[in-house]
């Protein structure tokens, strides 16, 4: 499926990529799994090769399905097939620099795309910022209904997967909010392995152990879900605060239906759109100029960056990813009670 | 009743039978003799389904049928006891005796008081007076054990040929008799029996019919009191006797 | 019949013990010679839920126990099906994946196709055993190892739920259905009891019946008193899980409150059926008898007219059939259907259960009840050591722990077994 | 010697072949009656990269031949130690995760304790051969299945390398440490084309000693024309191979590239002698045949003198050492250890590599090129299918063509054998 | 040279030996009989060590010995041929002949060439004539076959006590001869040899002492001369024959 023009076979090619060859217009695309969050799957690759096509690029997309040696093969693959400009969103910053390294041993530009790779050698750095993802999760967990105002708070954390470098970002932002929140005791902290099955599992015994608990402080959205399915059983759904990620169907519907304060809205434009607009200017030639550096705590190297900013959803605006596209008003509201729900917060669910 | 004509097998570059040809007459004990490795079992797992003949016929009554696995023997009224008798260890006597032919009561379950019961007598009547229980699993049966489970196995159904590779091979004296016996009363009821054995006594004292086979080819069937046991001995280990047997080229020359 | 055997005396044949000492006596001579039956599994759960319950408070409150049923069924009933595939000596590596395929195919009929819970559940099960099929023939016609097979349909699987469930990441179940309500509602207070009634009564009756009629055959039977001891057994534990599961499980209690966590779980009632079900098949049918022949010695069971490749495709649509079932359960557990459902160590963690209960991985080993045993176990490992260790590397401690209390459960089961014969 | 065998001609002994002829018709009759060898694995081989190189271009570049290779070594390497588990009818299901642990041993000793790269190796390997004997110890003497113990392990060690790597999610080598040199350097030209013959001239040396010292012994020896003919054809092979290896394979050039990309990968000298040494242990040493006989046969093995409990225990020894080894090429491809390294399906498609190569996991059958012609299949696979699917939900499409690839060059594979003995 | 002094072994509930005596000496056949499922090979696995006794002594030239496991009999010079064989069918024939005591040339390799040479005079002294090669897996073994391997592999070493369980039970007549002869043979070198078996007439041709085991009970060890074939089968059948034997007590009563 890869039109490589470079067959490989040695030295043909003159003096290659820089001025004087036709313009390479080749991009590959590196995305990590589709556990960690369900974008990987569609919204991203749509975006993506939606403004590959705007920019007259042909991008290659591929998924890594969380296993660090399919992304190292697939980036063998991209570069066998003569990609320009390679975008990474690394499984973990090890594989990631080696693909970095193995990229730029073949002359190909990489961007870091989505997270960082600590101590790799990427030219640009494309995110949402991670501990600020965390941070607004955990600002907005005290602001929730369920426990503003009060004095004394008890929560307990669920967090993403731990072999998952954003996991721990995510981590770091809530946990410098909520831990200096006055009156507020963590009174449990596990990891729910991005798993809701998992998840489930700790958030059923956290609560036989902590009857009290008035905040749950759970990484994404799925794994909310499942702790929401818990407190349903205790009746005890829309009087605990549960934090989300993600912006998924369901985490709109529990917000829709007060069972879950909020969740974290990152529009994949936010990050693609710039991302390929990079990639085609490298690809012309340029070095664009970064708005924001971002250092890498391994090396120190600053990188460049380009940052956006997430949007906290609440059952104010509930309704904003919806009307972006970002989800179905379909996806959202599949049942006649849900339906109804979304009406009356703004979703228009005949679109 | 029972008759093969021109049956080849091979397994690989082994040719285990050339040609063999065979009659088992209703109502008579065939005996099937040969050296280790002439090809008897093999011969018999042809008979039973358990290989395909690479070429040949099967005769039932004179009609030509074909055997392609063991249930289309068991179809025919073919009943074998084979030589590695085949046990499932794990199964306890009973369930290894009803094997593929389980008894059921009107709910359709299994109907174990009934085979239990019959199992036990069945074992009664083969004189085997050391099996602690019809439940026990044939994997702490003893070899003598084991082969008359077998042998029981295969006389609890009516059928109209029964082939037994050396059945007495591991039994006791007494054991012994009463297998012969049960061989003389089946012929007599009018079954086909084809008995494998390696001891010429037994052979002797019921077969009608002897068939000889030699390095995978059909010496020579022979009516028992035609022939005297240094006869018989002699086709075994050289593959003809006298007037009797293969042609000196065949018997030598006919390395497989 | 060939040969007349109505003449013969039962001369020399030892007569079971028929009295209750004797009985008894042989019972512990059986035990002494390693015919332990279930005992290992029973002493390793009872071992590992008596150290949790030490280190771990409220580990046996009655909402922890339901925590732990709820949790452990889908892990049972995936047991259940692959110990017809591990009767065979075959392995079916992609029953996880199969059971979250058609959780995933129930989900998605019903959301995105409108059609009735009933009908999706069909599906699923529909689905299951059509995948089943396949395999089966795959193992028994095309002759591909199974171990190749399932691991091919184990991703090939993993990418249809994926496919299916698409970039939602998972498909919420609707609230109100009854498919949610199987691992979350309960069955009435009075049914649990009647159906414990029913339970009991029906095992007594089939103990009874079985030793009238051994009797009247002229056959040693179980003494009465042996069937009365096994009967109250039965009757007090279920009496007391009834019990349990009928105390109010509400954590909190507060003025605005109406509805009691109270009742015995629906899966319970589907845990108790299937078990039935199957165990009737493995002991008291044909079909049964030929599972474990086959399993014995295949040859041996070809030899004796069973169409052995009949029996392997069988096992593989029961297999799958249930891991539809178990796919059904978890996706009520969670209320919904993740787009890695039934991936990771399912698969593994079920298998593992069915051989910590009994069950051989090499053929012609297995019961029901080892599922059951065995998925408790897992259970009960899962439970307790979520939330025992806090803070950061809590997940390596307690992987770490997990595989040591597995390794510890199994090798008590191993040591008890010690001397027996397999 | 009991019995006086001097006097006794070898009559009647048919004498196997000893002509040219005699010997191509009597290797056809030996095809014909099923006992295939290699051929199956090396049929769906040719067959599925034949496929690939017409779906994608550029399959057969030299730049992506070599990326093969050092994607396949992991594999191999990993296969080629579960062999000799898998001979005895066991499995190590934490084979991946032992080679993770090892790895992330290593590296945690290289860059927080300053320990040199060889000691680091060295360490990684001990504490696999470590692990080995403890899982074996526990199969051989405490007699807990190999499945519930390596279940345990496999979870364990998981948790054992996270816990080492810590919160970063992995650990970079150094990037001028040998260890990364072994997938990513490459053997100078001419050392390269020097090994090629060293392996040639050793191969027929021995052939040749083979059939000199059966002659000698008055039996049918291989004629010399058939091991000409299997000489040139290995020499052919590896000719080839060095040659591709030793074209440039950088893609991209430009004026301020000055290094070639040319040579053979050092993991390519790892893998012969690994594989020679694992082949001769296995078909000229008195414990490799002890392995077969064990694997054939536990209990006639143990009347015939040998220790079979020490036999367990070795296997799983080597097949952790292997597993180091397969986690430290693995780290060396990546140039880092993750902390799920391992993980995933690490250990179900080694295993898989192993029994499409034609081990079975019943124990008894298996050779070491099982594990090199099934690694190098798998290999393919993934590598054929990774940047084969692009765009929305390409992840899944993968997965699916992934899983049906592997079910055909396995149904190829069966179907090729079919009639075949076992 | 061999002694038994008091054997009991149990498994589980069933009590398949009683106190059982016994005693072979060197230069001597001891044949040791018994009705099916008596507890011959029980016995035997006794002594090989497959089986540890529950109590008695194993006395080796009057000297207690422990035999854990077949090692330990293998070190003691006991060589034993089981009645289930107990060969590895994935292995060949020079394979199976050595295994466990394979020849190793000076490099420490395998000395293939010298194995398969000894297992091919070994095979033709006991007159197998249709082995194709002696690199056939054992799996494609006919019945008498393997048993003529597994006899042939025991013989290969010097040992002081050889023991084999029903070894013709599956031997043609020529073949039946061999083993008759090498077991003579073997006696007469001065190893103390059992043999078991069913077979009154061989008993009688080769054993100097013949012992009998009734219900797991050794019912009587006797001098060839000094019995006749019926006295022997009374015992075998009844456990008593005349003065010999067991008590009636415990002939009858002791339902094992
Ligand atoms: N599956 C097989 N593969 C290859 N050769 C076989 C196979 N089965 C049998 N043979 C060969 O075929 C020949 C005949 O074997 P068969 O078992 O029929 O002998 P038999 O007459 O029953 O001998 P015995 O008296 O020892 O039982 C033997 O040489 C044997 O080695
Ligand atoms: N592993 C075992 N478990 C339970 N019972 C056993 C076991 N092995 C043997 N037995 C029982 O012990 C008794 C003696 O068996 P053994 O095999 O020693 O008999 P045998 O004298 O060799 O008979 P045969 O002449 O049939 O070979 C038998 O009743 C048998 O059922
Ligand atoms: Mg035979
Ligand atoms: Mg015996």
């Amino acid at each position: 499926a890869c039109g490589s023009s470079n067959s490989g076979s040695g030295s043909g090619g003159g003096s290659g990529s820089g001025s004087t060859a036709a313009k390479n217009t080749k991009v590959g695309v590196l995305l990590p799994d589709t556990a960690s969050s369900p974008r990987w799957v569609s919204a991203d690759p749509n975006e993506i090769n939606k403004q590959c096509k705007a920019y007259g690029l042909t991008c290659y997309v591929d998924n890594a399905n969380g296993t660090a040696t399919t992304q190292q093969s697939q980036a063998q693959a991209l570069i066998n097939a003569g990609v320009g400009v390679l975008l990474v969103t690394n499984l973990d910053p090890g594989s990631g620099k080696a693909i970095e390294t193995l990229a730029q041993q073949h002359n190909v530009v990489t961007i870091d795309y989505d997270r960082l790779t600590a101590g790799g050698s990427a030219s640009y750095y494309v995110s949402y910022n991670n501990v600020k993802v965390g941070e607004d999760q955990g600002t907005a967990l005290t602001q929730a209904p369920q426990v503003k105002g009060k004095t004394d708070v008890n929560y307990v954390e669920i967090d993403g997967a731990p072999t998952d470098n954003n996991a721990t970002q995510f981590a770091q932002g809530y946990n410098s909010v909520l831990s200096k929140q006055p009156g507020w005791h963590k009174l449990a902290e596990q990891t729910g392995n991005w798993d809701p099955a998992t998840a489930q599992t700790v958030f059923t015994t956290m609560l036989g152990q902590h009857h009290d608990i008035n905040a749950v402080m759970v990484a994404n959205d799925t794994m909310a879900q499942a702790v929401i399915n818990v407190l349903k059983a205790q009746g005890l759904a829309g009087k605990v605060a549960v934090s989300g990620q993600d912006a998924t169907a369901g985490g709109l519907d529990n917000i829709m239906s007060g069972t879950q304060a909020f969740t974290i809205y990152k529009p994949v434009a936010g990050e693609a759109d710039v991302a390929i607009k990079l990639a085609s200017q490298i690809l012309d030639g340029q070095k664009p100029a970064a708005p924001a550096m971002t250092k890498d705590p391994t090396s120190g190297r600053e990188v460049p960056s380009f940052l956006a900013t997430p949007t906290v959803i609440t059952k104010a605006n509930v309704a904003l990813p919806v009307t972006d596209g970002y989800v179905t008003a379909a996806a959202v509201c599949p049942t006649p009670a849900l339906q109804k729900l979304c009406t009356a917060n703004g979703i228009n669910v005949a679109g | 009743m029972l008759q093969l004509r021109g049956v080849y097998k091979a397994f690989g570059p082994v040719q285990a039978l050339t040609a063999v040809d065979l009659t088992a007459e209703a109502g008579e004990v065939t005996a099937l003799v040969g050296d280790n490795g002439a090809g008897k079992s093999t011969l018999i797992k042809c008979i039973g389904g358990t290989y395909t003949v690479d070429a040949g016929d099967i005769l039932i009554d004179g009609e030509p049928v074909v055997v392609r696995d063991p249930r289309d023997a068991a179809a025919l009224g073919i009943e074998i006891v084979y030589q590695d008798l085949a046990l499932c260890e794990n199964l306890d006597i009973v369930e290894n005796m009803f094997l593929g032919r389980e008894r059921r009561n009107r709910l359709g379950t299994l109907d174990e008081n009934t085979m239990e019961r019959l199992a036990r007598q069945a074992l009664a009547s083969l004189s085997v007076r050391t099996v602690h229980s019809v439940r026990q699993l044939v994997a702490s049966l003893s070899g003598g054990q084991r082969q008359t489970v077998a042998i029981a196995k295969s006389v609890l159904w009516k059928s109209r040929v029964v082939i037994l590779d050396e059945p007495t091979a591991a039994l006791g004296v007494a054991q012994t008799e009463q297998v012969l016996d049960l061989v003389r009363r089946l012929a007599d009821q009018g079954v086909a029996v084809v008995l494998v054995s390696h001891n010429m006594n037994d052979v002797l004292r019921v077969a009608d019919s002897v068939a000889v086979l030699y390095l995978g080819r059909m010496a020579a069937q022979v009516r028992r009191r035609d022939v005297t046991q240094t006869q018989i001995v002699e086709l075994i280990t050289a593959g003809r006797s006298g007037a009797l047997g293969l042609s000196p080229a065949e018997s030598t020359g006919a390395t497989v | 019949m060939t040969t007349q055997l109505d003449d013969l005396v039962e001369h020399d044949e030892p007569q079971a013990p028929a009295g209750l000492g004797d009985y008894t006596r042989s019972y512990l001579a059986r035990l002494r010679g390693g015919q332990l039956g279930s005992l290992p599994a029973i002493a390793g759960l009872v071992v590992i839920t008596a150290v949790f319950a030490v280190v771990h408070q409220g580990f046996l409150s009655a909402y922890n126990i339901e925590a732990l049923v709820i949790q452990a069924a889908p892990i049972i009933i995936m047991a259940m099906g692959l110990i017809f595939v591990l009767l065979l000596g075959e392995i079916d590596l992609s029953a996880g994946t199969t059971g979250g395929l058609c959780a995933a195919i129930m989900a998605v009929l019903l959301l995105r196709h409108g059609v009735p819970w009933w009908l999706g559940m069909v599906a699923a099960l529909a689905s299951g055993v059509v995948i089943g099929l396949a395999m089966g023939w795959l193992r028994a016609r095309v002759k591909i190892p199974s171990f190749v097979i399932t691991l091919a349909t184990f991703l090939a699987f993993q990418g249809v739920t994926l496919i299916l469930i698409g970039g939602q990441g998972s498909v919420i179940l609707p609230s109100g259905s009854p498919l949610i309500g199987l691992e979350n509602s309960f069955v009435p207070m009075w049914a649990g009891w009647v159906l414990l009634a029913v339970v009991v009564a029906g095992y007594a009756a089939v103990k009874i019946n079985d030793a009238a009629g051994r009797r009247r055959a002229g056959l040693p039977a179980t003494p009465t008193a042996i069937i009365a001891v096994k009967v109250l057994t039965v009757a007090i534990l279920g009496a007391f899980f009834t019990y349990v599961m009928g105390l109010n499980r509400n954590l909190t209690t507060n003025a605005f409150f109406a509805n009691k966590a109270e009742g015995m779980p629906w899966v319970v009632l589907l845990l108790v059926v299937l078990f039935a079900a199957g165990h009737f098949v493995l002991s008291r049918t044909r079909y049964g008898r030929h599972l474990y022949a086959v399993g014995g010695n295949a040859e041996a069971s070809r030899r004796a007219g069973i169409v052995v490749s009949r029996v392997r495709v069988s096992v593989f649509a029961i297999c799958s059939g249930m891991a539809a079932v178990s796919g059904i359960a978890a996706a009520s557990l969670l209320q919904s259907v993740q787009s890695n459902a039934g991936a990771g160590n399912t698969l593994l963690l079920a298998v593992g259960a069915a051989v910590i209960g009994g069950t051989s991985l090499f053929g012609g080993r297995g019961h029901m009840i080892d599922a059951v045993l065995g998925g408790l176990v897992v259970a009960v490992i899962t439970n307790g050591m979520s939330d025992l260790i806090q803070g950061s590397n809590s997940a390596g401690f307690e992987w770490v722990v997990t595989g040591a209390v597995l390794l510890l459960a199994a090798g008590f089961d191993a040591v008890v077994r010690r001397g027996s014969p397999t």
